[in-house]
């Protein structure tokens, strides 16, 4: 009884702090609590562009641009971009009365140290991004004139928030940048500002009252939580401790239920157009049992797409029916291929097996093999032996192995000691930006993740993979893509399963939070508190 | 007798299902005057510690119960009053005193707060009045400085003392009748003496009726007036204690006090010539050592052995006679090198066998052998008794055929049957079994044999038979012995010469019939003037 | 002071565990940060010295430690001791409620049981203590999440302190001892089953002694010889129990800190640990070892507290 | 033995334990008899409900029986709860052994080494082995055994030392029976019932620290156990709560029945703790 006494009286000054305000379109004021899974070693979003840093840092940083869902380029930072007839220089024009949270202005200087000094050199992707810029001018303190040594549309694609965050100069300046203590004491420019972190709990970021944009942010108070267990997470969201949660921190399984039996809880897969993640099965190319590509096509025969999606995905996501995410449909760049059967052909599989010559022998078996699976969690160990038994039935006996993250990291990666490995990768906004580097000669880069791991090289397929980058012509680009998604499909190096349809779980109450094509890794200055 | 405080009369006492026999106690009739000790004699599992147990309603229920007859205390039913009546008379009208007083007194409690306790249940007094009392009673038991004693715990009491500690405590409240279960079993001879004599002076005192449970007729001779002698639950005679002492009528009070060893010495043999072996300088200290992990202090360093030296000729008994903690089970462990000796010498047939190493002992090994205090802990109770018998000469190099026909004999010499060869120990009763602990002994053919208190553990008829045995063995094998007792009357019968050992020095070495008559040392003559039942000679 | 070597040779064998596992912290910072080029990553182990020779890697780590000084956390950005710090008050919290509630319930079940011998009141309590003892501790939590957060709504579900109210003051202490009830029921349950167990064994056993016959032989009443006598005696193995538990009970506190999101040391070992953060896991392994020397240190103390033949040094 | 199995019976509780035990290897060595498949194979029925689609017991998310998994997880978790538990006696012996039998400088060192283990959070511990080695079920017994043997060690040791000064110990040092025999043909017997009452308890704890392993993602893949189920099921507890919470059953009645046995075998073996008289 006391107990019960006890807790309303907490539940109340709770609902007190969530409701205040008047009943308005937009209401401003409220704490949004939300999910960041897992928490995240630093905030120094500009050193890395892991996940849980990405749900964090475009609150506090701001970038020159944002995007809506449609792609378009929407101001921040930058008020407008003007790019040269050749495409060699691009130039940006900043908003006028910006201000650091620690009060210092805001100038073209910061986003010439940004891109040249940190982006270019400690972010992760940064120095693909930017790699054409030679050099940038201030010619004043609001304008901003980089200098490109080739055009370099994509770049244009990669100046969000969680891309490219602005950082304060005077803060780096001098610092070995990796180890400067702004990492774990953010200073930004973006609607909110970090008050404190307590590690293994929470970081709250507060309300930054001299925000440039007029009356944003409506919320006065942003927290992500962190809850290791996936279960108790679903019951935060379920109990509405937490209002939000991207990237699957609650499983699709939960994230359904929620949805069916909870009024007040909405799933969307909205805000992930620029992350394009697809599953897929890495093989060892270059020695093993899975050389053969014919080998390969058959596993890609094989397997029962739409039945993984439906059972361990919950119907989220799509077949892929190419090396490329059918998102890039819309630039004309995804077209079908063969082998890519969304519910298995186990029949034709093994008539392919047995048309090389693999013989079965009495127990059934062709071939065995060792099976690496990401180490990301139940559903991809679930997702694992589903496909061990597939490849069961056409005679491929595999086992499987199951790591953690640094020993499979330095497995596949590294050693390259692997015969074939489930994984997913973000092919990102465009093919250059997150596909190439599957394929690429040049992208078998021992000791780098997320690379040609492979070891797949084809001459060929390099020559396209350039012109690609370089192409500005639509038409002609969709044309070299369909050439190298015809190759990929005959050689096979990897095996796309299917494109991952990742799930935000939100309370309804929480507004204004998905207009941006960046989802969960936008700014929220828009959002706002509904009761 | 109008006057009796206590009339027990045709109580039975059950066992729980499966025991060796129905009835504990069987038609037990006993009565009890102010003023006087009645003795309990009996062997083990003769029922008298469950009839003291009765008298309390402390019968360990609910299997064990008394089930027929009355218990009559100053008029009252003792079986028939209510749990809580029965509180109250405890330990205010009847209280008892036990045999090992380290576990009949709570560990963590300390003497005066057991003591408090009494006067708390059983009388109103205030807080600094019971510890008065309290003080009082220890000073009344004559314990030194009552004043700390109140407030120490029983591990820091020697054994002597914690039994004072727990007369005074059943003397609180002046009770009329103390029941005394084998009180001063578990102590040294000179502390029994004590012990007795405290008990008889409180008696006197206080006009309270004794009931003394006890195995030992010494003990009966000193203290009892009446004596009441039980086997198997029975009482098979009753009277006074001269009658019962000097003319039994029962064959079988008649079998126990023949018994009981004499203490006059049995006439002494010849001297052999040839020394087998001789003790020289042995010293033994235990404690000190600090290991290499712990930087502590070291611990207290006690001499358990200093500067002894012995002689053993050949076919001759040497006693080696003291209290607990003298150092004659130290001596014995060293003498056999269970324990390595920190200096002098032990030779045997001219070899000094402290410099041996484990390997070059080994041979030694068959020509010393021990006989051990404890029947039950000596054998290892999963190992069949032929193995326990037949490893010895195996070790030694025999044969599997030698060993076995060896062992079919050593258990008849030692009087078993040859069907005991495939039992286990548990089998055996307590004589038995240090049967088997003899012929385990005498399996390697030994020149020299260390008995450690051979016969302490054993009911006295029992342990007049094992030393019949050993002095038959001794003389069939020309045995030379070692022999460790606290007890003169064994020594009496057993040994040819002695030495009396204190605080681990040998104060005094000679012939039996010399010491007994002319003890030289002071210490010597103390163990020889507590021993019990002096004044009595069969 | 005995600890000493043993608390250095846990870190000492925990080093060389670590390094003989695949992968190092920059690999999995690289990792999760989606790519990084070979030569950065050089760059980042040599900063971190990874690419020193282990022998001396250890060497500096145990110079550090010897000065008290537990290393940075590169992947972090923070010395180790301010990032173990706030979890320690986490875990010892934690640890704290769940000890009292495990052993003192423990006991007075136990007690309980003992004195009802063979009543139903002790197979009732003996059945609670093997269903208890037999459920894995994650089932437990899960369902006291359903059951008291979601279908009542008693307790929150997960974390120390509402993240939404941030009270200050006496509500706050409030607030964290409401959020502490569920993970402590959760991790006490089995230890409290292990207790009941063993008080109540322990009970048993000490009525057999000879000190309880002399009690009654005193006439003293069942509930002085339960409550003085026999309790106090019964007690000694428990708490030698408690303290021997304590290295396990923190080490099963993971389970129970990541399904209540508590923000305790296991649950930041078990982070540490999949990140090769090699000084702050080493921090850890330290930092708990001391804490179950220091416990088993007060158990010793309780102990001779309790039983006057040990004596205090 | 006949002694030892009244005394057992009259436990009627452990008697209990004994049958499901009983059960629970059987239903373990008839996995493959009663369902022949692999316990991994998929069906095109997920999430039916027990009793649904021909599954006594339901199936998961990609329609393998549940039912199949828990009779092939029974073999899996018993098989690690004894082998665990016989390593960890085994080496709990060796130490506790020659600890307690030698004292000195070897008890000192050896104990100290113990201490070490009994210091360190044994799960955590137990994680990271898991983890370097890599989640295996060799891997998952290792850590098992290695968080275990120090409780034997320190129960052997303080049998030995109560033993090794024991009279039939001395009268074999008499014979001159070397240390290697006395330890293992005289002592050791003579410590047996607390080393069976402890290891039947280690089998349970085995079991439950398998699935605790298996709960944080620490299992085989490649093989079927309850712990397996457990993890796989749990994020589905709210969606179909059969999934894991039938394996959870099974592990809660076999670590019951394993306790109920230790009891009685305690019971049995060990008349000191019999009950109160």
């Amino acid at each position: 009884m006391k107990i019960t006494k006890f807790m309303n009286a907490v539940m109340m000054t709770a609902a007190i702090t969530f409701g205040g305000g008047a009943v308005q379109a937009q209401q401003s004021g409220g704490s949004l609590v939300f999910l960041v899974q897992p928490e995240p070693p630093t905030m120094a979003g500009y050193v890395s562009t892991s996940g849980p840093i990405g749900l964090l840092g475009p609150k506090i940083y701001d970038g020159l641009f944002d995007y809506d869902n449609d792609g378009k380029m929407i101001p921040v930072l930058a008020e407008s971009v003007d790019m040269s007839e050749d495409g060699k220089t691009v130039t940006f024009n900043l908003r006028k009365g910006v201000t650091w949270h620690d009060g210092k202005p805001f100038t073209s200087a910061d986003v010439q140290f940004t891109i040249m000094d940190v982006l270019k050199k400690v972010h992760p992707r940064g120095p693909n991004s930017f790699k054409e810029v030679s050099s940038i001018d201030t010619p004043d303190a609001h304008t901003v004139v980089l200098n490109l040594d080739n055009p370099a549309p994509y770049m244009l694609r990669a100046l969000s928030a969680y891309e490219s965050p602005m950082v304060p100069k005077h803060l780096l300046e001098g610092e070995d940048i990796k180890s400067a203590k702004l990492a774990n004491n953010p200073v930004g420019t973006g609607p909110f500002k970090f008050t404190e972190w307590k590690k293994g709990q929470y970081i709250r970021l507060d309300k930054n009252e001299t925000y440039w944009k007029e009356g944003r942010p409506y919320i006065d108070r942003i927290v992500g939580r962190f809850i290791p267990d996936a279960s108790t997470r679903a019951s935060a969201m379920e109990k509405g401790e937490v209002l939000y949660a991207a990237y699957n921190a609650v499983s699709n399984v939960e994230a359904v239920r929620l949805n069916k039996e909870k009024d007040n809880i909405s799933i969307t897969t909205d805000g992930y157009s620029m992350i394009n993640p697809m599953a897929l099965i890495e093989f060892n190319t270059k020695e093993g049992p899975f050389t053969d590509a014919v080998v390969r096509r058959a596993i890609s025969t094989a397997i029962d797409r739409q039945f993984m999606l439906d059972t361990i995905f919950f119907g989220y996501g799509n077949p892929a029916t190419s090396a490329l995410s059918s998102n890039f449909a819309a630039t004309g760049l995804h077209a079908e291929m063969p082998h890519y059967p969304a519910n298995g052909d186990v029949a034709a599989a093994n008539k392919m097996l047995d048309d090389a010559g693999y013989k079965k022998d009495s127990d059934g078996v062709r071939m065995t093999a060792m099976f690496d699976l990401i180490p990301y969690g139940e559903d991809w160990k679930r997702g694992g032996q589903y496909i061990q038994q597939v490849l069961g039935e056409i005679g491929i006996q595999v086992e499987l192995r199951y790591e953690d993250v640094p020993t499979w990291l330095k497995r596949i990666y590294h050693n390259y000691d692997f015969e074939m490995n489930l994984n997913y990768f973000y092919q990102l906004a465009d093919p250059v930006l997150g596909v190439h580097r599957h394929y690429g000669t040049n992208m078998i880069r021992k000791g780098t993740h997320f690379v040609n791991s492979s070891r797949y090289s084809n001459a060929g397929l390099d020559a396209l993979l350039g012109a690609g980058m370089k192409e500005p012509n639509a038409e002609s680009r969709s044309a070299i893509y369909l050439e190298i998604q015809n190759i990929l499909a005959r050689d096979m190096p990897v095996v796309n399963l299917f494109e991952l349809e990742f799930l935000t779980v939100y309370n309804t109450k929480l507004k204004g939070a998905y207009g941006s094509a960046m989802g969960a890794y936008s700014s929220f200055g828009d959002a706002y508190l509904e009761e | 007798m109008t006057n009796s405080l206590l009339k027990i009369s045709n109580v039975d006492i059950s066992l729980p299902e499966g025991s060796e026999r129905l009835l504990a106690v069987e038609n037990l009739c006993i009565d009890l005057v102010p003023g006087e000790t009645l003795c309990i004699v009996g062997e083990s599992g003769s029922g008298k510690s469950l009839t003291a147990r009765a008298l309390m309603g402390l019968l360990p229920a609910p299997h064990v119960k008394v089930t027929q007859g009355q218990i009559d205390f100053c008029g009252e039913d003792l079986t028939k009053v209510t749990e809580r009546r029965l509180r109250e008379i405890r330990g205010s009208e009847i209280s008892m005193i036990f045999q090992e007083p380290m576990t009949a007194l709570n560990p963590v409690m300390t003497i005066g707060g057991q003591i408090d306790e009494i006067f708390r249940y059983h009388v109103s007094m205030s807080a600094a009045e019971r510890r008065e009392r309290a003080i009082q009673l220890l000073d009344d038991v004559q314990l030194p400085d009552p004043a700390q004693i109140v407030n120490s715990y029983p591990h820091e009491l020697s054994g002597g003392q914690r039994q004072r500690a727990m007369i005074a405590m059943a003397l609180a409240l002046e009770p009329k009748i103390l029941i005394a279960d084998e009180p001063t079993t578990a102590l040294d001879v000179t502390t029994q003496a004590q012990i007795l004599k405290l008990i008889s002076d409180m008696q006197a005192v206080h006009q309270t009726g004794v009931l003394f449970i006890t195995h030992d007729f010494g003990v009966v001779a000193d203290i009892a007036d009446r004596v009441a002698v039980m086997q198997y639950g029975h009482v098979v005679e009753t009277g006074t204690v001269d009658k019962v002492l000097n003319n039994p009528e029962h064959p079988y009070t008649q079998a126990l006090i023949s018994s009981v060893p004499s203490l006059v010495p049995r006439s002494a043999r010849a001297r052999s010539e040839e020394t087998v072996l001789e003790v020289k300088n042995v010293n033994k200290t235990f404690g000190g050592g600090s290991s290499f992990f712990k930087f502590g202090k070291p611990s207290r360093v006690v001499d358990a052995v200093k500067d002894v030296t012995i002689e053993l000729r050949r076919g001759e008994t040497l006693g080696v006679v003291g209290e607990s903690g003298s150092g004659k089970s130290t001596l014995a462990r060293c003498i056999i090198r269970l324990m390595d000796s920190d200096s002098g010498q032990i030779i045997l047939n001219e070899v000094n066998i402290c410099d041996l190493n484990r390997a070059e002992m080994r041979p030694w090994r068959a020509k010393i052998q021990m006989v051990f205090q404890d029947p039950f802990a000596s054998l290892n109770p999963r190992v069949k008794i032929g193995q326990i018998i037949r490893q010895g000469p195996i070790i030694q190099g025999a044969t599997q055929e030698e060993a076995e026909a060896r062992t079919l004999e050593l258990l008849e010499i030692v009087g078993l049957d040859e069907r005991a060869f495939n039992r286990y120990p548990h089998e055996f009763s307590g004589g038995q079994r240090q049967r088997i602990g003899i012929a385990r002994a005498l399996a390697l053919n030994p020149e020299i044999l260390v008995a450690d208190e051979p016969v302490s553990a054993l009911d006295v008829s029992i342990q007049t038979q094992i030393l019949s045995l050993l002095d038959e063995i001794r003389t069939k094998m020309n045995l030379s012995m070692v022999f460790i007792t606290h007890d003169l009357r064994v020594a009496a019968q057993v040994c040819d010469r002695l030495a009396v050992m204190r605080y681990g020095e040998i104060v005094e070495t000679g012939a039996t019939a010399d010491i007994f008559d002319a003890p030289q040392h002071s210490y010597t003559r103390d163990l020889l003037a507590a021993v019990p039942g002096q004044n009595w000679e069969r | 002071m005995q600890g000493i070597p043993i608390i250095l040779a846990i870190v000492v064998m925990n080093f060389f565990l670590l390094n003989l596992a695949e992968g190092d912290a920059v690999d999995v910072l690289a990792g999760e940060a989606g790519s990084a080029t070979p030569e950065y990553m050089e760059k980042m182990r040599a900063k971190f010295g990874l690419d020193q020779p282990l022998p001396v890697q250890l060497a500096v780590y145990l110079k550090n430690v010897v000065q008290l000084d537990l290393g940075y956390s590169f992947r972090h950005e923070m010395p180790v001791h301010e990032l173990i710090f706030d979890r320690f008050w986490a875990t010892l919290l934690l640890m704290t409620s769940t000890i009292i509630l495990a052993v003192g319930f423990g006991i007075l079940l136990g007690l309980f049981a003992a004195v009802n011998l063979n009543t139903w009141k002790d197979a009732l309590i003996s059945v609670f203590a093997l269903i208890t003892y037999a459920t894995p501790l994650f089932w437990v939590g899960l369902m006291m999440i359903i059951v008291f957060s979601i279908k009542n709504d008693w307790f929150p579900t997960s974390g120390m302190e509402n993240s939404a109210a941030f009270y200050e003051g006496f509500d706050r202490v409030k607030d964290i001892a409401h959020h502490l009830v569920l993970p402590t029921i959760t991790l006490s349950l089995f230890y409290l089953a292990l207790y009941t167990r063993m008080m109540r064994a322990s009970m048993l056993e000490q009525y057999g002694q000879d000190y309880v016959v002399t009690a009654r032989a005193k006439g003293l009443s069942e509930r002085r010889i339960t409550f003085v006598h026999v309790l106090r005696n019964a007690l000694l193995p428990v708490v030698t129990m408690a303290g021997v538990q304590v290295g396990a009970l923190i080490g099963g506190s993971v389970i129970v800190e990541s399904v209540f999101a508590w923000p305790g040391l296991g649950m930041l070992a078990f982070e540490s640990l999949f990140a090769r953060d090699l000084n702050l896991l080493l921090g850890i392994f330290l930092l708990s070892s001391v804490l179950v020397v220091a416990v088993n240190l007060v158990v010793d103390v309780i102990y001779c507290f309790l039983d006057p033949r040990i004596e205090v040094n | 033995m006949n002694d030892f199995w009244k005394l057992f019976s009259r436990n009627r509780s452990a008697v209990l334990g004994l049958l499901i035990l009983c059960l629970v290897i059987f239903v373990a060595s008839i996995a493959s008899l009663i369902y022949p498949g692999d316990p991994f194979l998929y069906s095109k029925y997920p999430l039916s409900k027990p009793g649904e689609n021909g599954f006594l017991l339901g199936s998961d998310s990609i329609g393998r029986d549940v039912a199949s998994g828990i009779a092939h997880g029974a073999k899996t978790s018993l098989l690690i709860g004894l082998i665990a538990t016989f390593a960890a006696v085994l080496i709990g012996v060796i130490f506790g052994a020659l600890a307690g039998y030698y004292g000195g400088l070897v008890d000192d060192v050896l104990m100290r080494v113990t201490e070490v283990f009994q210091t360190i959070p044994s799960f955590i511990f137990a994680i990271l082995l898991v983890a370097i080695i890599k989640p295996s079920i060799e891997s998952v017994v290792i850590a098992i055994t290695v968080v275990s043997w120090p409780a034997v060690a320190r129960l052997v040791r303080g049998e030995f030392l109560a033993l090794k000064n024991r009279e039939f110990v001395q009268a074999c040092h008499t014979l001159g029976m070397s240390d290697y025999r006395i330890m293992l043909k005289e002592i050791l017997p003579n410590c047996l019932s607390p080393i069976i009452v402890i290891g039947s308890l280690m089998v349970a704890t085995a079991i439950l620290i398998e699935s605790g392993l298996a709960f944080l993602g620490l299992g085989d893949p490649n093989v079927m156990s309850w712990g397996f189920q457990i993890s796989d099921g749990r994020s589905m507890l709210r969606v179909a709560w059969w999934i894991c919470t039938f394996p959870g059953i099974a592990i809660l009645i076999t670590v019951l029945a394993i306790n109920l046995v230790g009891e009685g075998l305690n019971d049995a073996l060990n008349p000191r703790l019999r009950e109160r008289n």
